[in-house]
Order: structure tokens, then sequence, then C-alpha cells
């Protein structure tokens, strides 16, 4: 099989940054072209990747690399990618696809394409490097089949995005930067340690070894604690709902590329970890702290709901719906079943794809309108910017778990695989998590109608002046600015003060960068919704051999 | 033949993309030119936005009709055998794949079987008026691509559902039904009362679905597997306990669906959307779609005897409340919406009485002149601007033709003999008066027989009281504004253009002759009694609006008008013990996050520049603290040297 | 040792001599230490070191006393009265000669004290040597210091050097540092200087006060 | 002669010379206490050389050498205070307190120092810098006290 390519996979765009280091002056002026170039053809390779994968055996990990790395410590670069990380790797590769497209297809001078010099200095150069050195880290974590190999790649991915939160993010972005690296590294920490505690129990570090072993030669003790280490580590990351506070204010601060890789690969890396390292390794941990783990899932999924019902802020509000939604991928992994596992990893890909979409849209409304405030938007968005406004509405459909559209199998699996757990779990309790969980699924519609009532519908409260053209081939702008007779006879009884917006709003509808970025992820989140076998074939397989004794 | 239902869903599906995607295609200068010239007619932009119309016209109806056609073939296929309980056909369907959930699978199995068959008839040609109705009726209106897209995406949803053979599968139709119910309703978004409505109706059906999930994953659990067949195969072999649950959970997704009792505050605010979605979506199909649910699981819920009984006892409640409350409304759609609610209870009530074939019956010809009725009331609400009854009056000679069907369509709500509603209606109130003897515990029995009864004579009353105050009494002519100086008010003085009088015409017919496609076989008492039950609360009316023609006969109701109008406050309780609450507890939810949560973060954060700033102290710049430190530390070190060595 | 060890608490009379003049070179360097006048304080010193030859003396050691009497007494307070004068401390009581950091200050001696009394006690109880005379003259002293131990002489005599040079530049104003900058104010005699000497002097950057 | 005695004073010497260094304010006081340890190790120094008979005498030439540096020690130190004197009016150890941590520290808003805010370099000479006024133009020249 072809092994070459998860190396490959990861020297594609880890060379492709060295070149901006080595020849700065030589690749400045196509800038924009080099990223989409680079990310282009680790997006072809993981392609390859996937029409490579013997789908038949989709349990086995395959394309395997195992070479020694540190020879001392017996560490070795173990690389190997099996049906719980194929769709993962893949995903990476497009999402980081999309973001470069999104940054500079065209001349990149439209808002929110950050890959122009504009004066107060966007540094091009460095966003394109860190970019790249993010892929490395996200692919590499989803690739690693040797415990350390995967916290180094674990811990990788924290400084670029910290980097990228740090220096393109909003008005108070250092503070968050500093909070999600603090943060994450505590949690990094505490898994280290557990990953050292298992280590020192088994004297083997390969995943793949100790995945089949189910937890062989380590007492029932050491598991939980060690499950209870690692979980602790990924818990922050995913994030599970009282680990959660870094991530609103890392998504409101991060700039738009920041937080669609943040949602949709890097907390992804946090739940994968319990797919790949948590569940197999630690099989007893796992049945003595799943029921806490459950608990703490369906509150996040409360929790989160209740929290979007209150915010003013869009992207704030769509972090928070990220923890509600990895609340639904935490309770299928509670669950120990092969149905609720494949529900939370189809609903991992899933919130990938979705969320991904809804941070693009979320930034592209903030570029044009300044503001990411529901409220002084002005609502009226499907009246100024019709497609934007379809596209925002399509997104939070599937969002809120429409079925038909990608969102909905996760969750549902999830709910199935709660209503009949592993016979060690108790019963009643998981049938309540899921009456809350449903529940939560009710709430999770309540807040993006709420905001989509908000900000899209309604007549826009805000005047359309001519839009400064930016560009030569700009068409005419439309000032849609209804007679003010009319406007009295739709009488909006809208009980939010509408706060006049400071700066007046560009009435650019979606622009052909935009476009190319989410048709995408639009198609694939159809696709999903409409055929999941296409997943869940792939993770069936590996899902049943990764539970081993349990399911 | 087998592929005719996959067909059937695919053709809409497809034709919702075509319209969405293909109606403006090639974006000419259409779309970004509607500026302040849009008001202006005769300007490019209204060419390319009537091409547009025009386009998307097509793109929704010839598909509907073909899926019509198809649904007829199919129906015929299985001879229309269900209505006269005869021998049960075999199903006509196909297997398309399998979903591997790694414990019950789902199988995508679509099958048209007698009864589905019916249900397939009803919504295509129901869907086919109102596309057909709908082009006259939202002539200039700039969104009719989207709007005619979604009910081609409704019409999809609603017959996959009809046709569905995995329970998964019927639930993706039902929730896509859910999402079409809100896009039309909300389709005059400008005005955020629709907006409002349209959020409401897919919240309460949303919670509806919930528990109907819950309920499928009990069945699916006990039977091992989604297929309908499977599932009815092993519902003799499933423990009481288990059926109840099921049963019970299933119900509360149809309640939500069917605006039952406890989940029906949406249907009256669905009304703010177009008149057709109110005719399609809120009379004939989505809310039938609860009622065919149970039909189509009938044999699980005949043997869990408490759910029956709690059926009967909702379904008592609704059909006497919504007719109540349907006498007091002054807007002409929400008489229409509580009628509807009240009918719904009314087959509700024919299930738990336990005769499903009846209930299908009864369910076929509302379908048929609920929709003429609410597509009527279009018509009148196109003519006179408002929806209000007190600004209508005397509109029998302006809208002859609307008159007539008017007059056929609150005939067959009322049960009158010759009309398809008045066999329907005795079918039902036999089974109820036959579930007397066994099937339901005494006691919900009587109430369900006793509510049935007042209910005839109150939807006699209102549907009287409709009609009077609709084509009778003086005719108010309001007087338009004075026109802009240089242009004329168009007056179109012909009654409506003929695109929304021929599906009425058409609709006519079955509300007329349905009935007799239902085999003839009456019960004389039972229909006696209804029939003068029905003319005596026509009389009551008549009488009180003779004596005072302009005066509301809802003043009959005294003190319970103004309770009746508002629905015995139940949305106002739903507002006060769920709404604001998870408002208010959102709010708490956020300051929590914010003090308590992230409070502990910032807090640790804090603390160590707090512990911080205590060492900072020592260093004030004082040499001889640093020495006399020194030296402590030497001499400690000296002590812990001599006294460990 | 021949006869047997007398206990050190039986003093003779060489001992008692050394314990007299231990007590006045002690009981000066309280007096140093806890006076309120500056200049008493030097003097109590001169007493100390006094002392202390003196008990150099009885140790044998004549001339390291009289090094001691001529370099201390005569060098090291006179250059320390020096100081006083130069820096025109306050004649006459002062009241605040201690700083704030006494109590510290007590603990700490207290406690070196208690340590080193207690281990020298414990670790030289029995410790005795007969006194022989002669052992410390000059002849002595001299054999050894350029026979073994010329070279710290010799670079002991750079170090005097390095300290005289040192001193001189640090006293002297009109010696340019480094940078350039030299301290400004008042010249060596104290007189501070009321405006910059001409054009002679470097502009000031770092604006003296 | 039992070297009890010559160390047991010595040790008091230097536990009074250890006081007077950390209580004293001025710092020829502290000087003083200096030379006290000092004499205090040469006594003890003198007193072993006897004790142990020592053919090369090498405690009591230490002690010499420790004279001589402590000599040299007091004429730079003097050297020392005189600047000190003359820069800062005082000798007191107490007013010197340049060593002293900012009060206010690193702002508690943003804990890393931002590049953008120029650091105003604290001058440990009493009169602020003129700081470079945001117009670009040179600092005026600093006003004689």
């Amino acid at each position: 099989m072809t092994s070459w390519l998860p190396v490959a996979l990861l020297a594609v765009p880890l060379l492709g940054a060295f070149l901006l280091l080595v020849a700065p002056s030589l690749l400045r002026p196509i800038l924009p072209a080099y990223g989409m170039v680079v990310s282009g053809v680790t997006l072809a390779l993981a392609v390859a990747l996937v029409a490579t994968f013997d789908h038949g055996q989709a349990g086995r990990p395959q394309a395997t690399v195992d070479l020694p790395w540190v020879p001392g410590l017996d560490l070795r670069f173990h690389l190997g990618v099996d049906g719980i990380s194929l769709p993962l790797v893949a995903l990476t590769a497009l999402l980081t696809f999309l973001c470069f497209a999104y940054l500079g297809w065209g001349d990149a001078r439209r808002p929110g394409q950050l890959l122009h010099p504009r004066p107060g200095g966007a540094r091009p150069r460095a966003l394109v490097f860190t970019l790249l050195v993010l892929e490395v880290g996200m692919i590499g974590t989803f690739l690693a089949l040797d415990l350390l190999l995967f916290f180094v790649f674990f811990e990788i991915v924290l400084v670029p995005m910290y980097f990228l939160i740090a220096i393109w993010g909003g008005a108070e972005r250092r503070g968050a930067a500093v909070k999600f690296i603090l943060y994450t590294l505590l949690g990094s920490v505490v898994m280290l340690l557990g990953l050292l505690l298992i280590w020192a129990q088994t004297g083997t570090l390969d995943i793949v070894a100790l995945g089949q072993a189910h937890g062989a030669g380590m007492s029932r003790a050491v598991q939980v604690l060690a499950f209870v280490a690692v979980g602790l580590g990924l818990a922050v990351k995913t994030p599970m709902w009282p680990l959660h506070t870094w991530l609103p204010d890392a998504h409101t601060q991060a700039p738009t590329v920041g937080s669609v890789l943040l949602a949709g690969v890097l907390l992804k890396m946090g739940t994968y970890g319990f797919a790949r390292i948590a569940i197999p390794i630690l099989p007893e941990g796992a049945v003595a702290v799943a029921p806490w783990l459950g608990a703490f899932a369906v509150v996040g999924i409360i929790y989160g709901s209740l929290a979007c019902l209150a915010q003013r802020d869009l992207k704030r509000m769509i972090a928070y719906s990220s923890v509600g939604h990895m609340g639904f991928v935490l309770l299928g992994f509670a669950t120990l079943t092969t149905v609720g596992i494949n529900g939370a990893l189809f609903a991992n890909v899933a919130h990938g794809l979705i969320t991904g979409l809804l941070f693009f849209l979320a930034g592209a409304i903030k570029d044009r309108h300044h503001t990411a405030d529901i409220p002084s938007l002005g609502g009226g968005l499907l009246a100024r910017l019709p497609h934007l406004g379809a596209v925002l509405t399509f997104a939070s459909i599937a969002s809120l778990g429409l079925p038909g559209l990608a969102g909905f199998w996760g969750e549902m699996l999830a709910l199935l695989g709660a209503f009949q757990p592993a016979d060690v779990l108790p019963r009643a309790l998981f049938l309540t998590f899921m009456a809350i969980g449903g529940l939560g699924a009710v709430l999770t519609a309540a807040y993006f109608l709420v905001m989509l009532s908000r900000a899209t519908h309604g007549v826009p409260s805000v005047p359309l002046p001519v839009s400064a053209g930016t560009g030569p081939d700009d068409h005419p702008a439309d000032a849609i600015v209804r007679p003010a007779a009319d406007l009295a006879a739709w009488e909006t009884p809208d009980e939010r003060p509408v706060a006049p917006v400071g700066a007046v709003p560009e009435a650019l509808d979606i622009q052909r960068y935009e476009l190319v970025a989410w048709v995408p992820l639009i198609v694939l989140i159809l696709l999903f919704g409409l055929w999941p076998q296409l997943l869940l074939s792939l993770t069936t397989p590996a899902v049943q051999t990764l539970l081993g004794a349990l399911s | 033949m087998t592929t005719f239902p996959l067909l059937a869903v695919l053709l809409p599906f497809l034709a919702a993309f075509a319209g969405l995607l293909l109606s403006r295609w090639p974006r000419g200068r259409a779309r970004q030119s509607n500026g302040p010239a849009a008001h202006v007619g005769g300007t490019p932009a209204d060419e390319d936005s009537a091409r547009a119309n025009r386009r998307a016209a097509w793109i929704a109806v010839v598909p509907t009709a073909a899926a019509a056609v198809l649904a007829v073939w199919l129906a015929w296929g299985q001879g229309f055998a269900f209505l006269d309980g005869g021998a049960r056909s075999v199903p006509v369907g196909d297997t398309y794949g399998a979903i591997d959930t790694g414990g019950v699978p789902i199988s995508l199995t679509l099958q048209a079987d007698d009864l589905s068959g019916l249900l397939g008839v009803l919504v295509t040609l129901v869907a086919l008026a109102v596309q057909i109705y709908s082009i006259g009726y939202l002539k200039d209106d700039p969104r009719y691509p989207s709007y005619s897209a979604f009910i081609s995406l409704f019409t999809s949803a609603m017959l996959l559902v009809v046709y569905a053979g995995d329970l998964l599968v019927l639930y993706v139709g039902w929730e896509i039904m859910g999402l079409c119910s809100y896009l039309l309703i909300g389709h005059w978004w400008e005005d955020r009362g629709n907006s409002r409505a349209a959020v409401k109706a897919f919240l309460v059906t949303r919670l509806g679905d919930v528990g109907f999930l819950f309920g499928i994953f009990v069945l699916g659990g006990a039977a091992g597997s989604f297929r309908i067949a499977d599932v009815l195969a092993k519902v003799p072999e499933m423990s009481a306990g288990t059926l109840v649950a099921a049963t019970m959970l299933l119900l509360a997704g149809v309640a939500g669906k069917s605006a039952q009792v406890p989940l029906h505050t949406w249907l009256p605010d669905a009304m703010a959307g177009p008149t057709p979605i109110s005719a399609l979506i809120h009379a004939a199909t989505m809310v039938a779609a609860g009622i065919f649910l149970v039909a189509r699981l009938f044999p699980a819920f005949a043997a869990a005897r408490p759910t029956l009984d709690v059926l009967a006892v909702l379904a008592a409640l609704g059909m006497l409340g919504a007719a109540l409350a349907a006498l007091a409304q002054d807007d002409l759609k929400r008489v229409l919406a509580y009628s509807t609610v009240s009918q719904l209870a009314y087959m509700a009530g024919g299930l738990a009485a336990g005769s499903d074939t009846a209930t299908i019956f009864h369910l076929i010809t509302h379908g048929a002149f609920k929709a003429l009725l609410f597509l009527c009331a279009g018509v009148v609400i196109h003519h006179v601007g408002s929806n209000l009854m007190s600004q209508m009056g005397g509109l029998r000679r302006e809208l002859p033709i609307t008159f007539a069907a008017t007059t056929v369509g609150f005939a067959a709500l009322m049960g009158l003999p010759p009309f398809s509603g008045f066999f329907s209606k005795d079918a039902v109130l036999v089974a109820m008066e036959g579930a007397l003897a066994g099937g339901l515990t005494d006691a919900a029995a009587l109430l369900l027989y006793g509510c049935a009864l007042a209910t005839v004579a109150v939807t006699g009353a209102y549907a009287t009281r409709a009609w009077l105050r609709t084509f009778f009494g003086r005719t108010r002519t309001v007087a338009l504004p004075e026109p802009e100086p240089g242009t004329a008010h168009v007056i179109d003085t012909r009654e409506a253009p003929p695109t929304m009088l021929v599906p009425v015409v058409l609709l006519a017919v079955p509300a007329v002759l349905l009935g007799f496609a239902g085999g003839l076989h009456l019960d004389a008492p039972v229909a006696v009694i209804s029939v003068v039950l029905a003319l005596l609360g026509a009389a009551v009316v008549y009488a009180s609006w003779r004596s005072d023609p302009v005066a509301d006969p809802a003043r009959l109701l005294g003190p319970l008008r103004q309770p009746c109008e508002q629905a015995f406050y139940v949305d106002h309780l739903y507002a006060a013990v769920i709404a604001r609450p998870i408002v208010a507890l959102a709010g708490l939810v956020v300051r929590t996050d914010d003090t308590v949560v992230d409070g502990a973060v910032r807090g640790s954060g804090r603390s160590a520049r707090g512990l911080s700033g205590l060492l900072r102290l020592a260093q004030n710049g004082n040499v001889q603290l640093y020495v006399s430190g020194l030296l402590a530390g030497v001499l400690l070190i000296v002590v812990g040297a001599v006294m460990f060595t | 040792m021949t006869e047997a060890m007398p206990s050190y608490l039986s003093p003779t009379g060489q001992e008692i001599i050394f314990l007299l003049l231990g007590a006045v070179a002690v009981g000066s360097a309280l007096l140093v230490v806890t006076t309120r006048q500056l200049v008493h304080a030097a003097l109590w010193l001169v007493v100390t070191f006094g002392a202390l030859a003196g008990c150099y003396l009885v140790l044998t050691a004549e001339f390291v006393a009289w090094v001691q009497v001529l370099i201390y007494v005569g060098a090291v307070i006179v250059l320390l009265l020096f100081g006083i004068m130069l820096t025109r401390a306050p004649i006459g009581r002062s009241t605040d000669l201690d700083s704030g950091n006494r109590p510290a200050a007590v603990v700490v001696a207290l406690a070196t004290a208690a340590i080193l009394v207690t281990v020298v006690i414990d670790g030289f109880r029995m410790a005795y040597t007969p006194l022989t005379p002669g052992q410390g003259g000059a002849a002595e002293l001299g054999g050894s210091i350029f026979s073994t131990w010329v070279l710290p002489f010799e670079a002991l005599s750079v170090l005097l050097l390095a300290a005289l040079i040192g001193a001189i530049v640090l006293s002297r104003t009109d010696i340019t540092g480094a940078n350039g900058t030299n301290q400004r104010g008042d010249g060596p005699n104290g007189l501070s200087r009321t405006d910059t000497p001409g054009g002679g002097s470097p502009p000031d950057q770092t604006g003296g006060h | 002669m039992h070297i009890v005695y010559p160390a047991v004073v010595s040790a008091l010497l230097f536990s009074i010379g250890v006081y007077g260094v950390l209580a004293r304010r001025n710092t020829i006081l502290v000087l003083m206490s200096v030379e006290l340890m000092l004499n205090a190790v040469n006594l003890n120094l003198v007193a072993f050389d006897v004790w142990l008979g020592d053919r090369l005498h090498s405690g009591q030439v230490l002690t010499l050498f420790v004279i001589v540096i402590a000599a040299a020690e007091v004429g730079v130190g003097l050297a020392i205070v005189l600047a000190l004197y003359r820069n800062r009016r005082t000798v007191d150890l107490d007013y010197l307190r340049d060593l002293a941590e900012p009060a206010d520290g690193p702002t508690p808003g943003n804990p890393t120092v931002t590049d953008q805010a120029q650091t105003q370099r604290h001058t440990t000479d009493d009169q602020p810098v003129e700081r470079d006024h945001g117009d670009g133009r040179p600092a005026g020249r600093g006003g004689k006290s």
C-alpha cells in the first residue's frame, strides 16, 4: 500500500512553510496563489489517500510508516490511517484549502481577504506560514499512531493558532489568545501525565498494539486514573462543559480563517483523542468514567444551547453552539456502543463542515458590517444581501440538525446509542441523558431560529448608502431604500433595541471568492445528509475493532 | 411500477432545487438592478422577475402534475381498496439500500400500499391545485420562485412520509415538512410577526418530533429493525409496557404535527403565511400526516389500550374547544384554522374509537373541502384586502363563483347530506358510537361521543356564522385613497384571475362527490341526529344574525366570548410557563458562565498575579533587608548542615 | 600533652588577662554599634582594636599586634573619621542612627552568636596549647612571608595599587566616566557647583539635578 | 591557653559586626561594623595559628594580608561613600531605594509588554528623562534645578 502518502501529507505543507522562510521576496508577489497551490497539493494527496484506502478493511490501520524516531526511548515515527482518522484527515486538508481559497482567490482585495499588504500590515507571508504549520500539526495529529508523536502534533497546533488569534485577531485578541494557549496547555500537560502513566505501565507507546491489548497489563485503578488524566486534557480541547470558557473568547477574537480551522479541526482533535486513545486503550477506565462523561456532555448540550439563546454576538453564539454540538459527540462516546461512537464520529465530521461554513458566514457578515453584534446588524439581511442570508439560513438549519442534512445523523445516532448503552452502563441514567439530549436538540433549533429571525428577517432598519466600489468591476450598488411610508406600514415589533451602526455596511452580496470557499462545504453537507452510508461504512468496522471487548 | 414511489418523491425534490437555482439563471442584470425603479411598472427588472416567475411556475407545476399522475396510477394499482375495508393488496415498492449504523440498520424502502396510495393522491392533487392557484395569488411577488420551490420540496417530503417503508425515512420526511412549513409561513418575513409565527410553528412541531423520534427508538429497539413491515409483524410479541411507551411517544409527534390539544397553539398563528400555504399545509396534508401515521401503525396503537384512552380524551377536549374558539374568531383564516384543529381532533377521536378506515375517509374528504374553503378565503381576502370578517359582507354578488364554492365547502364541513362531509363524519360518528360498547373505557368513550355530537352542533354554528358574515349583510365598501396626480387606480373588477378560480372549481367537485366513493353504507339514526344538530346550530346563528345583521353572532357566547377568542389562554399559559422562563434561564446561564466558570479561570490568573505581587513587596530596595535575608538563609543552611550530618 | 589538661573553666593567669582584654573588645564593639553619636562610634572602634592588639600580644603574635595597631588604629580609623567629616555627619547625639531593619538585625545577630558559640564550644572544648613566647616575632613571620608567601604578597601589592587608583577615580569629579558622562554636582572639595563651567565639560544628556 | 576563649570572643565580635551591618543606617557605621567582622576573623586566624603551632605561620600571615585588604577596602569604600554623598546629599542606606520594584509593575491588563507601546525606561536618576514627545520633536533641554 502506498505508505509514502502520510509522509508526503506532512512534508508538503512543511516544505511550503519552509520555502516561505527561505525565499520570501521570490514568493511575495504570488503569495495568495502560493498558499492555494501548497494546500491544493495537500488536498490532492488526501484525496489520493482516500482513493487508495481499502474500504473493505477500514478497521485495520493502512498506509502505515514505522520508523525509529528516538531509539533511546524507543519512540517511533509511526504514522497510519484507518476508518476513524481518514475522514478527519480529508476534512482537515479540505478546510485548509478552502481557507486559502477564501484568502487568496481573485485579486485578494475584498473584505476578509487578509493576504494583500495593506496599511497596518496584514503580514500576509506570516499568515500563510502560520496556516501551513497549523496544517502540518493538524494532519499529523490524525495520522500519528504513537502516543508521544500524537502528543507532539497535538501541541504543535497550539502555537500557530495562538499567533493566528494574537496577531490577526479582533480588538481584545491578546487576552483571548493567552487564555486559549494557557488553558489548552494546562490540559495537555495533564494528558501527557496520563500518557506517561500508560507508557510506564505497559512499556510501549504504540497505539495499535495498545489498542489490540485492550488495557491488558494495567489494573483497573491505573486505567481509571489514566483515563481521567487523558480525558481531562482532551475534554479541555473538545471542549467539555466546565472547561469551555476559552472557546467563546478565542472565537470572537479569531479572524475568519482562524475561527474556521479552530472550530472545524482543532475541536475534532479532542474528540478524536477519545476514539483513538482513551476508549480503546483504557476500556475499564472508560466504563468507570462513562456516566460522568455522559453527564457533563448532556449538561454541555443544555448549557451551550441556553447560552446561545441569550448571546448578542454572532461569532460568540456559534462558539457556544459548538459547545452544544460537542456535547452530543461526547454523549455518543459515553455510550461505549458501536452506534453511539459511530454517531459521535459522524457528528464530528458534520460539525466540522457545518460550523466551518457558519464561521465563514459570520466572518463575511462581520467584514461587511464591521460588527458581529446581531441587534446592530439592523436585521433584514435577506432583503439587503439575499444570497448571504440564504446561505446563512441553510447553514443554521443544517446546524440545528434537520434530517436530510449532515447535522442530523450524528445527533440521532448518539441519542440512539444513549437509548441502548453498553450493558455495563446504567440504562436508566442514559435514558435520562437521551431525554435531556432531545430537549437540547429543541433548544438548538430555538436559538438558531431566533437568531435567523433577528438577523435575516424584518426590514433592514439601517439605510443603505451607495457603497463605495472596492473593485473596478464592482457592479453599481443596489441602494434598496424603501420609501418611508412603506416602512411605517410594516410595524416591526422587534423587542431588541436596534443600535444605529457606526461604520456603514457595504452592500456586497456573495463574492466569487466566498462562493469558491463555501460551495464545496454546502455540497458535502447535502451529500453526507442524504447518504450517510458514505461515512458510516468507513467508521463502523473501525469502531467495532476499537470497542473490542465491550461491543 | 415499483419505481413509481421513488419517482413520485424525486420529481418534486428535483423541482425544488431546479426552482431555487435555475429560475433566475443565467443571472442577468435582473438580480442587481431591482433598484428604486422597481416600483414604477414596465422596467427591465420587472420583465426579468416576471420571466423568472413564469419559469419558476412551470418548474413547479409540471413535476407536481407528473407526481399526481404517478400517485393516481399507484392508487389505481392498489384499487382504492382501503376505504371499503377490502382485502389489503400487496404493497408496490423497492428497497434502495441500507444504512449500517452499527446497531439497528436503516433500510431505504419506498412502497405504496392501499393507505399510502390514497394519501398520495390527496397530497399530489391538493399540491397541484395550490401550485396553480399560487401563480395567480402571488403574481408579482419577487420571491415567488423560492416560494414555489419550497412547495415542491414540501410535496416531495409529504410523499416521502406517505410512501416511506422505514420509520426513520418517514422521520426524515416528517422533519423536512416541518422545515418547509417554517419557510413558507415566514414567506413575508419583512413583518416580524410572520417571522415569529414561523419560528413558533417549527419549535412546537420540533418538540413533538423529539418525542416521535424516541417512539421510533422504542419500536426499533423492540422490533430489531426500523422497517414498518417488520415492526408491525413484531407487535404481538412486544410487551404491553413497550407498546404503551412507544405509542405515547409517537402520540407526542402526532400531537405536534396534527396540532392536537397540547401542541395545537402553532396552527392559528401559522395563518400568517400566504393562504395557499394554509390550504395545502395547514389544512390538507401536513396536519393530516399525524393521523396518517397513527393509521399506518394502527395495530401498535390498537394493542395499547391506555394510549387510545388518552387519545380519546385529548381528541374530545380538542374538538369542542377548537370549535368554540372558531365561533369567536373575527379573522376568517383563524376560523378555518380552528375548524381544522377541531376536525383533526375529530379524526383522532375516530382512531381512538378503533376505526382507521372511517378516519382516513374523513381525512380525505376534509382535505378536499378544507382546501376548497381556504382557497375561497384566499379569493375573498385577495378581493377585500383584509382577513377580518368585520370588514367583509355582501360579497355574494361581487364573487358569485367563490360564493357557490364556499357554500359547498361549508355545507360539507357541517355534514349536510348530499356533500362528502356528511358521509365521512357519519362514518366516524358510527365508529365512536361503536366504541361506547367495547374499544375504550366507558368514561372516555362517553366523553368522546358526547363531545363529538356537541362539536357537530358548534361546527354548524361557526360555519353558518362565517358564511353569513362574509357573503351576506351590507357591503362595506372602503373608499380608496386619492390616486397620485397623473396615475389612475387600476381596478381589477374581475372576480379573480382564472388561475385562482379553476382550482377552486376543481376542488369543489370532490367536496361534493367524494362522499359517494366511500361505499354508501349509512347508519340512519346517527346520520339523522348529526344533521339535526348541525341544522340546530345553524338555525340559532341564523336567528341571531337575522335580528341584527351588523352585530357579530358570536355575542351568543356572552361571557365565554373573550376566552374562546383567546383559545382559552393556552398561548399565554405556554408563554408564561415555558417561553419566558427559558429566556430568563438563558440570561442566567450567560451571567453564571461569565462570572462563575469564566470567573474561576480569570480568578486563577488574578490570584497568581496577586501572589507575585506579595513577593514583590520584599523587593523594596533596602539593601540591609536583602543582606539580613541572605544571612538568615546561610544560618538555616548551617543549622541544617550541623543538625543532619 | 604533658600535664593533665586543665578544664577551660579554670583559666590560668594568661587566660584571665586574655579574657579581660576580650571583654573590653566585645564591650567596646557593642558600644560601637549601639552608640548614638557617630564620632564616638569611631573612637570606641579604636578601643576595640587596641584591645584586640592586646589579645594578639597575649597569644604571642607580636608582629601582627603591632601591624594591627599601626594600620587599623592608625590608618583605617583615621580614614573613617575623614569620611565622617567629609560627609558632614552631625556631631553630637543624633537619634536615627538605626535603620528600620533593626529587629531583623538583632534576631540574625543573636542567632549567629548562638550558633557560632555553641558550635565552637562544642568543637574545641578540649583544645589546649601551651603558649611559647617568641613564635610570632617579626623575624619568624618575615622569613615565612618572603619564602612561602611571596606570590600572594606581590599580588597584594597590585591589589593595593588598584584600590588606590579606584579610590582616586571615584572621588575626583573632573575625570570623565566611560560614556562621556561625569557625575555633576559638587566638586572634590564638596562645594556644590552652581552652573556648568563654560563650554569645557561636554553637554550633559542625563540632565543632572 | 584554651583555644575556646579566642574563638568565643571572635564569635561574639563577629555577631556584633553582623548586627552593626544590618542595623545601622549610616554607611560609614556599616563600614565600621564590617571592620569589626574582619577583626573577629583575624583573631580567629591568629588563635588557631598559635594553637596549631604552624611552622609556616600561615594564620598570622593571612591575618596580615587581611589587614592590608581591609585597609584597601575601607579606602575604596569611603571613596564610594563620598561619590554617593556628592550625588545624593545623604549616606543613609534607607533612602537609597533605587533597586526597588516600580510600585505599579507590569499593568495587570496585558501582562506582556505590547510591542506597540514603547517601553518608557525607568532611569535610576531621580530626574525623569524628558520623553520623546509624540510629534517627533526632540526632547527640550532639561532645565537646571
